[in-house]
């Protein structure tokens, strides 16, 4: 059957327009059996308008607990050779950089032992090995890890961490999130192979409060760049910004600052730093301009996830600032805290974020051992319902 | 309806408003054109027609004997045709059409012992509850800190010298009857210890369910002490709410030395600029120090002084704070961060800073 | 022992300072027995820094289910004459405007009846009358009505609804508070009278958005005057405020604005109504210069309420605009319906800003017909879990 | 620590980054000084040094052949010395130095089906998800949404005429596998249907606590069907997350026919300007609709034009509708609002329009 290429009408109708066409890469591999039978499925899904995967078993590589998400389809009879089409979980190398020569090394493994098909990258920043079966699972990882490869996190573990291009390529990184996203990732092999936690736990490592590695929405612990000193202002090229005419100074910089902690009369633009909140706008509309100050380092967030199961959550402030130094012992102890206590009181499939609003975060910072501070909350509690201890701790002189 | 013998009169309502109102009023009414304040304490409402009526605002206790009210009216009778109106803050209102009679008529009040005020970018009356004076649930007194705290604040009640206006509300428990969650300051009768309860008469005075049901944080359950039905309370869910002892009088949470009052800040209840908001936590715990509550008054004084001295003309303190953020606000005012700052009830994480946006402070 | 005068040391000390004093008060009415033993008990709780009083019984007067707080002293043998302490609640006339005479006719009420201590007036809006005995209750309530006078509401019941002085003295007032306060007093006096609601409701008008009655955080219904054309300016007025130097145009008028929709070049006031969210901010600023427009109505918002015991609330729209008429037919039918709605399902002690998160807006609008509107939120849902009904019903084309 | 063989090599973790810097990078490593965007797709860094580094985006569907990446190893060979990196968007970038090859380059890339752009104002690649291809759990194709949605969107990739960075994303099921509940306009699979038990399978495959605690409306409960353990599903209560369905095999809620995609609006990451927000629903529900599910296609395709047309500088779709208020944004894009659209889960009531700040429509 797999010599014999399926009819597949409707997917073919995705192949035209001018923005790349995942069935074509598909069929660039359909000499695959594997990928011809996943593209019958999938022309049969988009017929039955329902998925055609039932949930995956527990399958892996020897010692590891996660990296591979089995899948089998409900539709073996009909595709068998796509009946098992399990994805490996490849943990990329930091900001994604490779060379010529190192993905062709993975080109050759995946044809040899998968489907062909990848994704390039998975959404937690694995590259993604679509399809293959159980037998194949350990020679393929046997090759990858010759090859320099390791398989990356699933289940209840740390999930391969990722960062943005940081220092490599942009000038505003407030500290090396590649340097720090490997030495975190190789620090806590045994946390992302051995899943030990009550669920997952992301890592995600930006350079700057643009956050390009979308940290604050998407890791349990975000790690954003920021700066502590002045914004540096070169008047001329502001003047020439100005001169330039992209942008109304007034209503679309000065305006726009977030705590309006900016003045533009015209000639010389002031910032109040102390009121500054380091969003990087002003920044970003006038990078010829205005550099972030130099006394560097990072904000570290906790807690973001997606909605399942008490809602969608964003990362809040549990460290404000905090210099990101080689070799990293502060963010691995606070880190290492917080897995202890999550660990030990998290119930089954409770995420960070959720576990400290269960318990709330001020006991939270006590057991990991944080003082509180007020950049933690937007505004001190507004209800009464205060678990005092002793009073005569709280009494204020 | 209720069953009513023929000559007792029922649901009756009020008095018709109208009846009490100056004939100023009845000509112009609802045909205002403009306001202006004359000076502390005195409103000029200037009608389409052209006609003035004068407010003249003077304080109260709220607490009020018969006798003072009497002296209200003859007060009333004497300078303005015996029309007056109290405000939804406590305070009383002269009204007036002759110009002349303003001055004689403050000085008469400010002998009496009413001050006039309370108008325009000041402190009014404090709006508090009953305290000692009536209610069983009180964690603190309330007349007496309002006394206390606005012999000190007068000031500003009598000029109008701070940057907007600056509501101040008192409560003496969690029930807050009045504006304690929406004042710009506001100070919360607490209590802070474990409810004790009365297992020998708990079976009789209260229904167990009820009570079992009171608790927000689930902190009771059923129990069986010394054989009779009664109910435990698990101390570490417990948050000294009281809601268990509203529901059941066979319960009790009053001490001496471990209640005390609250200071909540920055909220406000007109849409003037932002949004109405809740009052926020400013300082967990003082103790109850009468006749004057010295820390209180202290603590209350430290925030308007530094209101005052940071807010921009028209901020409210809860505008003031948001424009600085709290970070700057437990800096200028000295006041500790504690943990007990950090919400943990219910929506607690809706009130987590979710975003890198931090004003710095500059490393040493 | 009430001929003899008590000694309060403590309370004495309040007695000096700027501020009225109510132990002055207290003191005026001292002849009267009941208020010597209030002195001594009041005394005694500033000595032992404790309350003195005990849970109310179910005390009243006939046919009517509210309108008296029972109070029983806890040293009762030590101050007989306060051992019993009721409070009665006085329905105040709309906008609290009273004349001399009928101040004096309360006086002598309660001065026959009554310790001869007030409040002037209650958190809610009632007359306090503070103090009395159960056997006086009957004949002062008769004595009350007979001077025109009822009882306001306590118990799980319509509660004393109150205003603003509204048109009366106040140019802003949109709508006219005190006719609608005293009409819907008078509908509902079997709501207020008979408590048959699952907890308390309240009803606050405020003439405009300043909301001089605090209607938005203390009324389970708050009706708040706004208007929907554009602000009416006077730019002479607006200039000679400029001229006059209170305040600063830009920083203090313009940039306070919440939605920046006005724009001030030095001569002229712009304002861009459509954007206007009716703040009552510029006009508070220049109430010679600005009046709000002449197309007048107001909001209705719902379910404000203290802690206990999900929490604070604050009002929230449930009707965007609406105009204020007589007989007010809209405004009852919606009262009604929400009464309807909540008496049938709402728990006890369940407040009716509970019951409506309880339930869902959503629902809560479906089942008291009103339809949903934008106006209602601050933004829509940011979670994904939507009870879908029929979806050809959400299908959209 | 695993029991491994000898030579067996765990735990190595990611080959080390530096190893595939192009040398202009491993030069001026964290010291750059300034970027410029000289043309669609084209991004100019400058180092401290002066040395200059062009990045090339390029498109790509993210599911990739392994033929496709050899395609990729070539062009980056011919071109850039064999550099180049994929972006947290999935768009690949090649690292250039020699400016002279940034022409051709982008044609060879254009001419192999990967347009170069999607960088500044513009709208970028779309964050996906597996959908048909891969998840058992997709009420809806990933890559087959994206490709048509892009296809339609395409002159956005382009161009950089948006007022600000527009980013898309798409999840397939309520799991959000990616950036959709933070996005400008997210779109999302969603089940409609009530979840289908097999009674005969459940006892076999699942734990009956793990499947009723995982339930976030408490839906689930024990129930003995047919004298076999079981659960059942209170249909009042369940709202289709499918979290039931996630722990336990033997639950399905696909339907052919009542699947479909919810769309969102005005969520974004970035600290820029306002602080990170959540995606707000827009559209409860638009039907499955393959290959190219135009209704979808359709109703994005409106939320681009009106924000492009309404928004200003810098501004992302959520600061547009904070400025002009959901209601404009209802009425500009011609969505009905619904009751879907008012929210009933926890935390509802944060989201209540809690003040009288209303834009009024003018009355008739
Ligand atoms: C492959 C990937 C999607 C993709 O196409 O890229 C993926 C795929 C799955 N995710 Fe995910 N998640 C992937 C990134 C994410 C992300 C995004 C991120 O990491 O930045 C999220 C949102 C952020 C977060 O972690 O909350 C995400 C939130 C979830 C959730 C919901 C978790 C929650 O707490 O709300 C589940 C459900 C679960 O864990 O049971 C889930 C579960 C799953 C499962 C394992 C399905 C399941 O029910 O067990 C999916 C397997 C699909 C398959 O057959 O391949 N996936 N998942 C991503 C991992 C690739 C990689 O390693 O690089
Ligand atoms: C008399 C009274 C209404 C009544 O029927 O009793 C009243 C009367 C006026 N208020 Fe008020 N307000 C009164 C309680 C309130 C309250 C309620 C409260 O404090 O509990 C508020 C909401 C407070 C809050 O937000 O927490 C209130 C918020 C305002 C505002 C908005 C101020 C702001 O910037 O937020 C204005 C506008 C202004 O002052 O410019 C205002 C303006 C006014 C004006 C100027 C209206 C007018 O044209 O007549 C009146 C005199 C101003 C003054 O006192 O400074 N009134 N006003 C109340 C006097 C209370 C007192 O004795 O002090
Ligand atoms: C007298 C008064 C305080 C005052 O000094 O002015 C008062 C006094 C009491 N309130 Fe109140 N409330 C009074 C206005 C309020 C207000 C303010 C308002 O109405 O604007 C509130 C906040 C707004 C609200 O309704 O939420 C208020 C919120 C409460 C609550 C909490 C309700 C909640 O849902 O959170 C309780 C507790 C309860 O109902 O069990 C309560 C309960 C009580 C009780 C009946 C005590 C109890 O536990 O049963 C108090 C009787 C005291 C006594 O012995 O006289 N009182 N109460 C106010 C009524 C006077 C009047 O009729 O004019
Ligand atoms: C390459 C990449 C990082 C990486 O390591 O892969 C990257 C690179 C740059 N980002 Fe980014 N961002 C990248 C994903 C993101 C993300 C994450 C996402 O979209 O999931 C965000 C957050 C988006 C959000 O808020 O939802 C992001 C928010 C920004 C911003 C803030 C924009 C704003 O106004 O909100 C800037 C500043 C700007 O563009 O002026 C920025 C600026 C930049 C600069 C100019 C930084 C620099 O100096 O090099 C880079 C090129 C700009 C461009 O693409 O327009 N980058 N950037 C990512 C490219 C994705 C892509 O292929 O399209
Ligand atoms: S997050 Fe900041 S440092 Fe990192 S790539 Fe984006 S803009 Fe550059
Ligand atoms: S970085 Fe943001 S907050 Fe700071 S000055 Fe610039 S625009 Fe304002
Ligand atoms: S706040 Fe509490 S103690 Fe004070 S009057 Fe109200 S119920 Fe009583
Ligand atoms: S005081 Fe409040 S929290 Fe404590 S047991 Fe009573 S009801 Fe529960
Ligand atoms: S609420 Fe408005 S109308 Fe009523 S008194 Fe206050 S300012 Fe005047
Ligand atoms: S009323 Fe408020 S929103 Fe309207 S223009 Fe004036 S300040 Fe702006
Ligand atoms: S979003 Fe849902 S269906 Fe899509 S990959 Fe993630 S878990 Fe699977
Ligand atoms: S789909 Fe979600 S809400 Fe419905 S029963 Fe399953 S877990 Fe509960």
């Amino acid at each position: 059957m797999a010599d014999q290429k399926r009819e597949t009408p409707r997917l073919d109708q995705l192949e035209s327009g001018p923005w790349p066409s995942f069935v074509k890469e598909l069929k660039k591999s359909r000499k695959n059996p594997m990928t011809e039978d996943l593209l019958g499925q999938l022309e049969r899904s988009y017929e039955d308008k329902v998925v055609h995967w039932k949930h995956g078993g527990l399958v892996g590589v020897k010692g590891y607990g996660g990296g591979v998400i089995g899948r089998y389809s409900d539709v073996a009879a009909e595709f068998p050779k796509c009946a098992e089409f399990h994805t490996m979980r490849i943990n990329q190398p930091a900001g994604w950089f490779y060379t010529s020569t190192v993905l062709r090394k993975i080109c050759d493994i995946w044809e040899k032992h998968g489907s062909g098909i990848t994704n390039m990258h998975g959404s937690t920043g694995d590259v993604i090995l679509l399809g293959t079966t159980t037998p194949e699972l350990e020679p393929t990882f046997q090759e990858l890890t010759a090859a320099g490869f390791d398989l990356g996190g699933s289940g209840s573990a740390m999930r391969t961490p990722s960062c943005c291009c940081g220092m490599s390529r942009c000038e505003w990184a407030l500290y090396d999130t590649m340097a720090l996203t490997h030495d975190l990732t190789m620090t806590f092999q045994d946390e992302m192979h051995r899943p030990a936690f009550p669920y997952k736990f992301k890592i995600k490592c930006s350079g700057c409060p643009n956050d390009c590695v979308a940290s604050i929405a998407r890791a349990d612990m975000s790690i954003i760049g920021t700066w502590r000193d002045d914004i540096r202002i070169d008047q001329d090229a502001v003047r020439a910004y100005v001169a330039a005419g992209t942008f109304d100074m007034s209503a679309d910089v000065v305006d726009r600052c977030p705590t309006r902690c900016m003045h533009w009369d015209g000639k010389k633009l002031g910032i109040d730093d102390s009121n500054c909140v380091k969003c990087m706008h002003c920044i970003n509309a006038m990078p010829k301009a205005l550099r972030p100050g130099t006394d560097r380092g990072a904000v570290i967030l906790i807690g973001s996830k997606a909605p399942i199961m008490g809602g969608a959550l964003l990362s809040s402030v549990i460290v404000p600032f905090l210099k990101i130094e080689t070799p990293y012992d502060d963010i691995k102890e606070v880190t290492q805290a917080i897995w202890d206590l999550w660990a030990e009181h998290g119930k089954n499939r409770e995420r960070v974020g959720e576990f400290i609003q269960r318990i709330g975060l001020g006991s939270f910072l006590e057991q990991i051992g944080l003082e509180p501070c007020p950049e933690m909350v937007m505004q001190p509690r507004t209800n009464p319902y205060i678990f005092y201890e002793d009073e005569s701790e709280n009494a204020e002189g | 309806m209720a069953v009513e013998t023929k000559e007792r009169r029922t649901d009756i309502g009020p008095p018709h408003y109208e009846q009490f109102l100056p004939p100023v009023i009845k000509k112009n009414y609802g045909k205002w054109k403009y306001h202006e304040i004359v000076k502390p304490g005195v409103l000029l409402t200037v009608a389409e027609s052209g006609d003035k009526l004068y407010s003249v605002r003077a304080a109260t206790p709220r607490l009020m004997s018969i006798e003072s009210i009497r002296l209200f009216a003859d007060i009333a009778d004497e300078f303005c045709g015996g029309f007056l109106r109290f405000t939804s803050r406590n305070n009383v209102e002269f009204l007036l059409t002759d110009e002349s009679k303003i001055d004689p008529l403050i000085a008469r009040l400010k002998k009496e012992g009413y001050p006039v005020g309370g108008m325009g970018p000041s402190i009014t009356n404090i709006v508090h509850t009953q305290g000692w004076v009536h209610c069983h649930s009180a964690a603190s007194d309330a007349s007496g800190v309002v006394k206390a705290l606005m012999d000190e604040l007068f000031p500003h009640f009598e000029k109008m010298d701070l940057p907007g206006k600056l509501r101040i509300a008192f409560a003496c428990c969690l029930n807050m009857c009045g504006a304690v969650h929406c004042s710009d300051i506001a100070i919360l009768g607490v209590h802070t210890r474990l409810p004790v309860v009365s297992h020998a008469k708990l079976g009789s005075m209260c229904e167990i369910p009820t009570t079992v049901a009171s608790c927000p944080t689930g902190a009771i359950r059923p129990a069986t002490v010394d054989g009779k039905p009664s109910v435990e309370v698990i101390a570490e869910q417990c948050m000294f709410c009281s809601n268990c002892f509203t529901v059941c009088p066979a319960i009790s949470l009053s001490d001496a030395e471990k209640d005390g009052c609250s200071i909540w800040v920055g909220g406000k209840v007109s849409n003037a600029r932002q949004e109405p908001m809740f009052s926020k936590l400013a300082i967990p715990y003082l103790p109850n120090n009468p006749p004057r509550w010295p820390e209180v008054v202290a603590a209350v004084k430290n925030l308007v002084e530094v209101y005052a001295k940071h807010a921009r003309k028209f901020e409210r303190m809860g505008e003031w704070i948001g424009r600085v953020g709290w970070p700057k606000f437990f800096e200028l005012t000295g006041i500790p961060f504690t943990k007990y700052h950090i919400d943990d009830f219910t929506h607690a994480g809706e009130s987590f800073k979710r975003s890198a946006h931090l004003r710095q402070k500059k490393g040493e």
